[in-house]
């Protein structure tokens, strides 16, 4: 029987090696899956490369894990967001690594590398300095930029309401990163608010099919990155 | 340097005048800043769809003080409503309606923009600061119309509207009108042309707070007031 | 307000001019719009490109819009499937032109015409006569070849509810190329077995969102292409 | 030139062996002919998920004759129903599971083999053929394992097992895991290595069959059996 259950977002993140990729959903705090992120701190992995379209807020969940000096790279879209001090100090100091990529490119860049496609052309950034020594090319006269598929060991994204095959649903705007990032982790970790069996989610409905999906841990009351930020909250 | 007391539009003026411009039934985006009071001012008898670009179309207006979910945010992060009729979506597919050219126009916030049309609005380039592009390069490359809000100058009276951009690009050549506290701008192929003046605001005015050169609205009254 | 409602099929496909693009949704007959494509045949437009998995069967639908000799070019991965003889004929005698593309790197192009995403890698044809003279590239030690973005002027899908912004819902497997399709049409005409009013679908449950949709007209009870050809009907 | 009475496995069995060397909790993909057969062969204890690649994950088996509905239909076009937790997703989605290497297996009919695992499955050639590829070069370039269900010859007795293959390719160096209505053989850097003869059929028989060198099963008794 397909049961991707596991009990514990320890046991679900503690094969996370140091070196690692990982993708991390969520835009801002919306969709942000933070018991895997403290999970992934408890873990201790270091050196890792992180995608997420941000760099987290406070002392909690992505901040927290740059905090803990365990990410040696960040690629994201918008690294500075309200709340957000701890990776500004970090870069300044040149103790992580930025690699700065449109918010388009990169979702499409997450589903490429899901998707088998290893390079695609866009017209983003043509004529800025994040094109610069990037191949470009015309098609039908206007000017693009080759961008290259991106993949990870792991994926840890958050739902609403997983099945034991890891059929997903989202809430609202927390589904943003989600569904292409699970698409494109060799290894795709989901929280969920709910576990349900198979067969209890619209077949119509499921946004993300259980094939993107190797393991579901239930986490059915998530803590709120903004209300430990106001509570000044400082994990671990 | 800051414009006469009584002088020019509020930045919820420049947001309600920037909304005239928008035709019934458009797909937009607004960008972070001023551009988010574009959605407070749909003018009577039209219906825009506002497009969220981490995943929702049909952005309702923000929910009461305290209320509202953090879940059902806008790109910049604050919490909103859906309205009858909306959709949510992945981030892929998100960028694929601004890329693919689906979206009819989006109003975004400025550093400078040159009168050939470039915008820069993401960074200042200096040596602390922080880069951050999140969707404004993708907005620009993709959907059919740009609309810049922005005050003429910056707080100690340096022009915004330029010849050439100093600080790094967005992108070259994509921005078609310009809404500032002192008047309504279009970039043309012969550079900036000045379609409207703000109450009290004068041609001189204008002009002398313009870092390139602008065409008088007497030289092309035709374009006056008209929605490119 | 925004209502994208025509009355019917002849009015929604009445501007198809000479010469068009126009991708027909459906995989055999699942999702074939089968009134739109029998207003197409009434409307006249000749010297079309048409893009779809199939060729029709039997004498309805696409296939007898081929039948029309409206077709100068088919752009489809299986042009031969069952009951399926009107191509055939025209294409052993030269009145049709084909290009044939591989079911996967079809609907991928498809997308990349509506992402705006002009040509991208693939792996898929690699060392078939299906990748001869296309430009190929090594990424990782892996060979691909370069495929380019498809759009249209035109396309014609059909959907189970549509609401008035254009919101879609599908039936099962009906779905396959529609929603990709109506990414990539300048103009997308829906045909619809209801119209609702916006507000009545769930928003977390639309599979395509309104703003790639121009045209929308309810055709209550759709005829069935299997059911025509069982009982030998032709059309016109 | 055909196989004895009583020799070798019928389409049935030749699809029931094949399902023996499925893992449990593969996602399989079954192309259209023999290969739909396995559907009906899932060995005791385990949970197989099928795809069908015109967007349906966990797709089950045949309804009634004259039952299913006409838009819930498999790759060969044929009537079928969905498992609980199954999901339906548009094409573009659908071939990211297969070009992204999402799909564990998949299970396809062949005109030709050859002992570097060239798969020819699409096309003869022929003048008057209609060239029709369907999803057999996605599937080929992104499942992790291929197997091929196929007669080890043609009718008139011609191999289908081949040193190269005459017909256009589907891929390069695709094939596992062959099984016909005599053997198992597998695709092996050194060629065609035989894994299992069917009842009544010999090493003799298969190799005569065999247009290329194949290794007996003593030369490697340790894959005996095995999945790959």
């Amino acid at each position: 029987m397909i049961d991707k259950r596991i009990g514990t977002p320890a046991e679900a993140v503690a094969d996370i090696p140091d070196g690692a990729t990982v993708m991390i959903g969520g835009f801002g705090e919306a969709g942000s899956p933070i018991e895997l992120i403290h999970a992934l701190i408890d873990r201790g992995a270091r050196d890792l490369t992180v995608v997420n379209n941000n760099t987290g807020s406070g002392e909690v969940g992505l901040a927290a894990l740059i905090k803990e000096r365990r990410v040696a790279r960040m690629i994201c879209s918008y690294p500075r967001t309200a709340n957000s001090t701890v990776f500004p100090e970090l870069y300044r100091n040149d103790e992580i690594e930025l690699e700065l990529v449109p918010q388009g490119t990169l979702a499409e860049r997450i589903r490429a590398g899901g998707a088998g496609i290893p390079a695609f052309y866009t017209p983003t950034s043509v004529g800025t300095p994040l094109s610069e020594g990037k191949e470009h090319r015309r098609f039908d006269g206007r000017e693009y930029v080759l961008e290259h598929g991106l993949t990870a060991d792991f994926s840890l994204i958050k739902a609403k309401v997983s099945d034991r095959h890891g059929n997903l649903i989202f809430n609202k705007t927390a589904r943003n990163f989600a569904p292409v990032m699970a698409m494109a982790g060799r290894t795709t970790v989901v929280q969920a608010d709910a576990v349900v069996d198979a067969g209890d989610l619209d077949p119509e409905c499921i946004v993300t099919p259980g094939i993107f999906v190797q393991r579901v841990v239930e986490v059915t009351e998530p803590l709120q990155e903004s209300e430990l930020v106001a509570q000044g909250v400082s994990y671990p | 340097m800051t414009a006469h007391e009584g002088v020019g539009w509020s930045r919820d003026e420049m947001a309600e005048r920037a909304a005239m411009d928008i035709p019934d039934g458009a797909y937009v985006n607004l960008g972070i800043g001023i551009p988010e009071l574009v959605a407070t001012h749909v003018p009577e008898g039209r219906e825009f769809i506002y497009h969220t670009e981490n995943g929702l179309l049909g952005m309702g207006p923000s929910p009461e003080p305290g209320g509202g979910e953090p879940e059902l945010i806008n790109a910049g992060k604050k919490r909103v409503t859906a309205v009858p009729g909306a959709a949510y979506f992945h981030h892929a597919d998100s960028f694929a309606m601004i890329r693919g050219g689906h979206l009819d126009l989006c109003v975004l916030g400025a550093l400078q923009v040159s009168h050939d049309g470039d915008l820069a609005n993401w960074s200042t380039g200096g040596p602390d600061a922080i880069p951050a592009v999140g969707g404004a390069m993708d907005l620009v490359a993709g959907v059919k119309t740009v609309f810049v809000i922005t005050q003429h100058t910056t707080k100690d009276g340096t022009p915004k509207l330029v010849e050439a951009c100093t600080y790094p690009l967005t992108s070259p050549g994509v921005v078609d009108r310009i809404f500032t506290n002192l008047a309504v701008i279009d970039v043309t192929d012969e550079g900036f042309q000045l379609v409207q003046l703000a109450p009290g605001a004068s041609y001189e005015m204008v002009a002398s707070k313009t870092d390139a050169p602008i065409k008088p609205m007497s030289e092309n009254p035709a374009r006056e007031g008209t929605t490119p």
